[in-house]
């Protein structure tokens, strides 16, 4: 375990090292913070550990001291001796209490730093989902970037570094716990309220910088499995060549169900400037369907569940969906000339994408998340196009329908929470039809 | 047998350093005469008539002076009424007055600990807006209901949105391949999806599945195929109330097209602001004026007419 | 004295055939007998949970990882309770809900079934009476009943782990636990076990309440009583007016779910957060219903096995008092994540108030020890191990008091260890010393001293490799109930999973003595150590009715330098002269 | 040990011994009162969680609760808090005979007691719980004034007693929730608040009567007397506890607007 020698090695005591804040800094946060507060949060953090360590060593010193040198003697009973002392006991308990005085203070006053952003903050959207993060850029697309990390492929958030971030944060389900270890804060979501929490990342040490070429990249995924693991690192952005970047985790802290733990993000802190370059890729206003719905199937994390190549999942493969029958756990069931006919089709994936509970699959559990309000029309057009691409009856022509003059969706006046819309950026218009 | 000598003897008591026996032995054993008892009755009684009589007037001063007392005058009055009975019936229906004072203080702890429980949970839910507004109401309110899987009718409602969402499609599908449709049809389509929703959360019923087929001739065509096949599907497995919210909610838009209700759905659900709630969808607002009529399926219908079809198809 | 007249020998001796016996014990109201037979619940709950814990504990050893091979397949390693041949990502749902339910079954049964019981219900009842000078417990069918009422509620959550188990977590928070498996019963039927339970636990609290006001032994003031009594009739004042509202929140939460009621449901309206302030109304005070008893024992024993007068009686009697009285106004720290930052702030400066009478009580304890007469036994070590573990659980709720640190750590493993610190090295170790203690008076049979000894270190160590790695693991960002983790943790986890299986060891030893003290164990002398307390004057094991006469108070409760213990011989204990110059009380 | 002597002709107030463990008859009856309280104190948190409930949702949505209130007919809770209050009123008449050894009297009270106890809750489900439930309301119901429904011509019940009104009814707990005439989506937190402190308290009720039942059975058999009346006194505080959440419960629910 190579993760393993690393830990062992820079936590490894030496008389030099073991005397120093430093070093025990590095044993408890294993790395500085991310953030000016983190920082601050850190001091008190170690001020507190000096603190606590101290008091022990003094109790258990005497206690020890004690239990040696009055340890009980054949025959010998103990001496009379005072059984309180007023002067004594009126300093251990005033003492004490002035220290927790200034503890608290000191606690507080990064507190209010932590909670209060500043006013030129910029506001981002973020749903938290079983088992998905979601945060909505400025231009109103999601992040496309995601990365593999275990068993799952995770969305990877870029962030621009000094830049005060505020996040509005919204559950669609649950209650989940915005983490990120780095930045030494935290902040639970809940379902129908808004809680917020503001960072403002460092800059990127530069340890770390994108691939510089598809070459490059390959590379690097290939050394990765060499080592038998799987790269997770930076994804092959052309904008982005060589570009430094720091990753930080994102963890859910608020116990959320099956995949709690796997609830994780990275968020990726890069300079400004190659932020704005690369929020410019992501726009996905321009996407056509096809392409939209293979993003929004890693973006949305439907990968959790289905597959696209045929493999078993919790829930149903992509693969051949279009055009085979199909039977429900209810008993009722759909031919192929339904699953062939696009109305009925497409019709059919809005009600299982929108509201799964209505057609479960058999045998699969109903297990899915209602996506009602996190995707708009458009995007669902997308998936649908993507499904239908999947399929060996897919339509000669491709499966992308067409725009043809179709309503707008997607308005706020939707069930979309609206925080969730990008202000002003409606997507285009499409139709479940397919050209004939 | 049960008694020790010590607990016979009268030097017990000396030795007792706090007298709870012989305290006791006088709390306990009291008696309360029955003209205390009834005077007391009475008491109550009269209390309980202030009580409604002064929210009765209450009521009244706000008819005869026009003026709105602020709501906490209302509950001020009332809870103090009430603690005096409470007072009352503890003091002498439960004896504490006479009673052992020990019961007096626990009864005290009780409360006091009642006390502490409601100021701090109001500490804290009332004050949540306190840094950044936008935290203390709800986003939705009355709840967004996602990811409530287990609830039956929220997952109804939303179930019956999205298969009149499907309709609508077809509908679409259908409108495309005769003409071209218009801004005013893509209102049409998510206001009855959100009418649909909504008015199937509040239950209305009634015979709505014809007045849909009418519709649908009039926006259609009568006789086309795309006709014939929509048809063919609402009439199979349409839910009534559905149709029943999608007539209601349609005859409004039929106004809307005549000029304000298109614009309308944006402003009903503005991002929210500083100390504001958002509409439970966008046609709450509407739907609360339409409310008192929807249950008279006549009345809509009479509606229905007075808006002759093909006002909106420009 | 009439009833020594028509039977002899001790509460254990058997009523007649065996199904006589069982009968008796059955429906016996003799405080002894109910207070031993929740002892023997408790452990075996203790066991259920110990169990799970360990299986959590398996299961995090190694984090779930899909391997990719060279042929290009993939392996999913890492998952101890989920088909290894698993390949596809999605299949890491199983292993990760058995994980939930294990982790739920673990602190459920730890807080309702056996660490809130612990030492009330076992200790507590078999030694206020007798401590007190009384013959039983001031209402003894009621005694019973919160047997029978704890026994049913342990059935309902065993019921609900037999149907598939329960993953909300022990703490139900809403809206997960009301739409979490629907059309199950699951969870309603677990929160009707801790419903149920706290009952239990409420008739418990009273019928103490009510003993030590009325049923003190003549000449028995409130600075006579020992101080375990003192700390049990605190806690005992907390769980009657703290339990009743987890009452109500759990049958809320139960309404909930069938009823679809909305007071917690963000759906209707409802507030998630208000559930949080229900629930930790009660659950905080409960801390201090779970600590409270430990540090009462802890006096006791600490003096007793040191023949020190304890120093500072009134301190730790009054700071007992007074933990029961703040406890019930901090439980916002909790929820420094998820309230409002006015009332985080408030909930903040309040929480620092309870170090304060709990550090009292520390410098008390060691203060105690100066000058005393210490003698290394079971009882001891485990007191000491108490002051050890329970100083670092307690500093170590500094940071977690503290709001930005706190901010960090919240809902981390530092939390996961700061608690077990706390509670199983606070309350657990000190029903371990009490329980040797006054083993030989519950039982007439001495344990072996070695033996014991042994297992106590054995727990100490394990425990600490165990649980102060989780220190580490919260601070560089381990979330709590997490049935996977990124590689960084992985060391962390595995020291900590073999520590786990040390404790188990250590308590496997504890087993054992206790078993061959039962089979081979000598006679227990009525007062081994050497203790004033009345329940030193009683036989071991006492008499049916305690006492043969009922005792009267002459000296306070910790004399040692001026008393001789009852049934020594004087000559063992020779009085030094300057200690007799004044017998003064306290 | 209280064993009954079969010799002995006297009522069992007479011959009653204290627990073995008590001092004397007077100590165990002030302990036994005192555990009582303990046990009302914990009762009263109970409610204290539906007060608690109440009393944030009514300040953060004042207008979902006066609405609801709309929905209740002040004068069913007023019937309801005399009932409640002359019951209470019997039971401590009762305790009085018999401490004054006037059992006859005492048995009548008792029963009155526990007439009025039922006649709560025949109130409660039949012109509370019910019309809310069904739709069909008590003819005389003039709660039919605060809104625009219609009574449906010939949908009558109980031989007309009730007649159906259109778009009332499916005021049921939880999951049935509809709200016809609802323009405030937090009524449901009105409702909650309602069934279930209304609920448990009827709940409680129901304890109390069985409580003063086995008394009433009991003072027939003369195991009361004015020696030795604990389970009555005990009764007696839990009925009056019920009354006390009740006078609490009346103006907060009944009364706002």
């Amino acid at each position: 375990m190579s993760s393993i020698q690393q830990a062992m090695t820079h936590m490894t005591p030496t008389l030099a090292n073991i005397f120093t804040n430093d070093w025990w800094h590095k044993l408890w946060f294993r790395a500085d913070g991310a953030t000016s507060l983190a920082k601050t949060t850190d001091e008190t953090g170690m001020w507190l550990w000096w603190f606590c360590t101290l008091w022990f060593v003094f109790l258990m010193a005497l206690m020890f001291y004690f239990v040696v040198k009055y340890r009980r003697r054949k025959g010998q009973i103990a001496p009379k001796s005072p059984s309180h002392n007023t002067p004594l006991e009126i300093a251990w308990t005033v003492i004490p209490t002035l220290f927790l005085v200034w503890i608290f203070f000191k606690g507080f006053w990064t507190y209010m730093d932590k909670v209060m952003a500043p006013g030129d903050a910029v506001t981002l959207d973020l749903t938290a989902s079983k088992w998905n993060w979601d945060i909505v850029y400025p231009n109103g697309s999601r992040s496309s970037a995601t990365t593999v990390i275990g068993a799952r492929s995770i969305p990877v958030f870029y962030m621009p570094a000094d830049r005060p971030i505020q996040l509005r944060m919204q559950s669609s389900d649950v209650m989940h716990s915005f983490f990120v270890p780095a930045f030494r804060t935290k902040q639970d979501i809940f379902p129908n309220r808004y809680t917020t929490t503001w960072f403002k990342a460092n800059a990127p040490s530069g340890k770390d910088t994108h691939p510089t070429s598809v070459a490059d990249y390959d590379s690097r995924v290939n050394s990765a499995k060499s080592k038998g693991g799987m790269y997770s690192g930076a994804a092959y952005i052309k904008e982005l060549e060589g570009v430094p970047y720091e990753d930080h985790w994102l963890f859910c802290a608020e116990y959320c169900g099956a995949e709690h733990s796997e609830m994780a993000a990275i968020v990726r802190i890069v300079p400004e400037d190659a932020f704005n370059k690369w929020l410019d890729t992501i726009g996905t206003g321009s996407l056509p369907p096809l392409e939209l719905g293979k993003r929004l199937f890693t973006i949305q994390g439907c990968g959790q569940c289905h597959t696209t190549d045929g493999r078993p999942s919790t829930g149903p493969t992509w693969k051949n969906l279009y055009g085979y029958p199909v039977t429900f756990s209810d008993g009722t069931s759909m031919t192929a000339e339904q699953r062939t006919d696009m109305a009925t089709f497409s019709n059919y994936i809005r009600e299982s994408v929108l509201t799964p509970a209505v057609k479960i699959v058999s045998p699969y559990p109903n297990q899915m998340t209602p996506y009602a309000g996190k995707l708009n029309d458009r995007d669902i057009q997308a998936l649908i196009a993507y499904i239908v691409s999947l399929s060996d009856k897919a339509p000669a022509e491709g499966a992308a329908p067409a725009a043809e003059g179709q309503p707008a969706s997607g308005q706020p006046a939707l069930s979309t929470p609206p925080a969730n819309q990008p202000a002003g950026n409606l997507p285009a218009n499409t139709t479940p039809a397919p050209k004939q | 047998m049960a008694h020790t000598p010590a607990a016979d003897s009268h030097g017990f008591n000396e030795l007792d350093p706090h007298g709870f026996e012989g305290h006791g032995q006088h709390a306990s054993h009291v008696i309360v005469g029955p003209f205390t008892l009834r005077t007391v009755l009475a008491f109550l009684l009269l209390f309980t008539a202030l009580t409604v009589a002064t929210a009765q007037l209450e009521t009244a001063i706000m008819g005869w002076f026009d003026i709105t007392l602020p709501w906490w005058v209302n509950v001020a009055v009332a809870m103090s009424i009430a603690t005096v009975k409470a007072i009352m019936v503890m003091a002498y229906f439960m004896q504490l007055k006479y009673d052992n004072p020990i019961n007096t203080v626990l009864m005290l702890f009780t409360f006091g600990a009642l006390a502490i429980f409601l100021f701090f949970t109001g500490l804290d839910l009332f004050s949540r807006g306190a840094v950044d507004p936008i935290k203390q109401n709800q986003v939705v309110a009355g709840g967004t209901g996602s990811g409530i899987t287990s609830k039956p009718n929220q997952a109804v409602a939303l179930g019956a949105k999205e298969r009149f969402l499907d309709y609508l499609a077809v509908l679409q599908y259908a409108k495309a391949k005769s003409t071209e449709l218009t801004a005013t049809d893509a209102n049409t389509a998510r206001a009855l999806t959100d009418a649909a929703a909504t008015l199937q959360r509040q239950g209305r019923g009634g015979d709505a599945r014809q007045r849909f087929v009418s519709l649908l001739a009039e926006r259609i065509g009568e006789g086309t195929p795309a006709f014939e096949q929509v048809k063919q599907q609402v009439t199979g497995t349409m839910p009534e109330p559905i149709l029943a919210a999608a007539q209601a909610e349609f005859e409004r838009i039929h106004l809307d097209v005549a000029g304000h209700g298109a614009t309308a759905h944006h402003e009903e659900a503005p991002l929210p602001g500083p100390n504001r709630t958002m509409p439970r969808t966008g046609t709450t607002g509407a739907l609360s004026e339409a409310a008192p009529h929807a249950p008279h399926g006549d009345h809509n219908g009479h509606d229905h007419d007075t808006h002759p079809a093909g006002d909106h198809s420009h | 004295m009439a009833h020594d007249a028509h039977h002899h020998g001790n509460y254990l001796t058997p009523k007649g055939g065996f199904w006589t016996t069982v009968l008796d014990w059955a429906t016996t109201v003799d405080h002894k007998k109910i207070g031993v037979m929740y002892l023997f619940a408790i452990l075996f709950m203790f066991f259920i949970g110990g169990l799970a814990a360990l299986a959590v504990r398996l299961e995090l050893f190694e984090p779930v990882r899909v391997q990719e091979l060279a042929n290009g397949t993939k392996e999913l390693t890492g998952q101890f309770f989920a088909p290894k041949e698993a390949v596809d990502a999605a299949n890491m749902q199983p292993g990760n809900n058995i994980y939930n339910r294990l982790f739920t079954l673990h602190g459920a049964i730890m807080v309702f079934m056996v660490i809130v019981p612990s030492i009330p219900a076992s200790l507590g009842n078999f030694l206020l009476p007798l401590m007190l000078g009384a013959k039983d417990v001031a209402f003894p069918r009621l005694n019973l009943l919160s047997w029978y009422i704890y026994v049913i509620g342990s059935i309902f959550a065993v019921t609900a782990i037999i149907l598939g188990g329960v993953d909300t977590g022990w703490t139900f928070y809403t809206p997960y636990s009301t739409t979490t498996d629907p059309g199950f019963s699951r969870v309603a039927i677990m929160t009707m076990a801790a419903f149920i339970l706290g009952f239990s636990s409420i008739l418990t609290g009273l019928n103490f309440v009510v003993t030590v006001h009325k049923l003190r032994a003549p000449g028995m003031g409130w600075f006579d009583m020992p101080l375990f009594i003192w700390a049990v009739y605190a806690a005992a004042i907390i769980q009657v007016l703290a339990t009743p509202v987890i009452g109500i929140t759990l049958l809320l939460l139960t309404f909930e779910r069938i009823f679809r009621v909305g007071i917690f449901d963000p759906a209707l309206g409802g507030d998630p957060v208000l559930f949080q302030h229900f629930f930790w109304f009660y659950s905080h005070p409960v801390v201090y219903v779970m600590i409270l008893p430990g540090m009462g024992v802890i006096s006791d024993v600490l003096a007793v096995q040191s023949h020190k007068k304890i120093f500072g009686y009134r301190a730790i009697a009054f700071a007992s008092l007074g933990i029961a009285g703040v406890s019930f106004i901090v439980w916002g720290h909790h929820m420094f994540a998820s309230m409002s930052e006015l009332a985080s702030m408030v909930f903040s400066a309040l929480t620092f108030l309870v170090a304060i009478p709990t550090a009292v009580k520390v410098f008390n304890w060691i203060a105690t020890l100066y000058k005393g007469s210490i003698v290394l036994n079971a009882p001891m070590v485990y007191t000491l191990i108490f002051l050890f573990l329970f100083s670092i659980g307690g500093l170590t709720g500094l940071p977690l008091g503290t709001l930005s640190t706190d901010l960090h750590l919240h809902d981390t493993y530092f939390v996961v260890a700061h608690f077990h610190y706390v509670m199983m090295g606070g309350t657990i170790m000190a029903l371990m010393a009490g329980l040797h203690h006054w083993w030989p008076k519950m039982f007439g049979r001495m344990y072996d001293e070695r033996g014991a000894i042994l297992g106590a270190l054995l727990v100490f160590i394990g425990f600490n490799i165990t649980f102060f790695t989780q220190f580490f693991l919260g601070s560089r960002g381990m979330p709590r109930r997490y049935a996977s983790y990124v590689d960084e943790f992985q060391i962390w986890h595995q020291i900590s999973t073999i520590g786990s299986f040390v404790i188990l060891l250590g308590f496997l030893v504890h087993l054992f003595v206790f078993l061959a003290s039962f089979a081979t164990g000598r006679k227990a002398p009525a007062n081994p150590w050497g203790g004033l307390t009345l329940e030193w004057v009683a036989d071991s094991p006492p008499d049916e009715h305690n006492f043969h006469h009922e005792p009267i108070v002459t000296h306070g409760p910790y004399d040692f330098e001026t008393t001789v213990p009852p049934h020594w011989n004087p000559a063992d204990y020779p009085i030094p002269e300057e200690n007799k110059v004044v017998a003064h009380h306290h | 040990m209280t064993t009954l002597d079969t010799r002995d002709s006297r009522p069992y107030w007479q011959r009653y011994m204290p627990g073995h463990h008590w001092r004397s008859a007077a100590e165990e009856f002030d302990s036994c009162k005192f555990g009582f309280w303990l046990f009302l104190s914990t009762e009263v948190l109970l409610f204290g969680g539906i007060f608690c409930a109440y009393f944030i949702f009514r300040s953060l949505y004042p207008g979902a609760f006066m609405e609801g209130s709309h929905a209740l007919d002040w004068r069913w809770g007023a019937l309801n808090t005399v009932v409640l209050l002359v019951s209470s009123y019997t039971m401590a008449a009762s305790i009085y005979c018999v401490q004054t050894a006037q059992f006859s009297r005492a048995k009548l009270n008792l029963w009155i007691t526990l007439i009025c106890g039922l006649l709560f809750l025949l109130i409660k489900f039949t012109f509370e719980y019910t019309p809310k439930w069904s739709g069909y309301f008590f003819v005389l119901d003039p709660a039919l004034h605060h809104h625009t429904a219609t009574i449906v011509e010939g949908k009558t019940a109980l031989a007309g007693l009730f007649q159906y009104v259109e778009g009332y009814g499916g005021k049921r707990p939880g999951m049935l929730f509809d709200y016809p005439f609802a323009n405030d989506p937090n009524m449901p937190l009105w409702w909650s608040v309602y069934y279930c402190g209304t609920a448990i308290h009827a709940l409680h009720v129901i304890i109390g009567m069985v409580l003063i039942a086995r008394v009433l059975k009991r003072v027939g058999q003369g195991y009361y007397g004015p020696t030795h009346y604990t389970m009555v006194e005990v009764s007696g505080l839990y009925w009056h506890l019920v009354d006390l959440i009740w006078i609490f419960l009346f103006p907060l629910l009944y009364l706002i607007h």
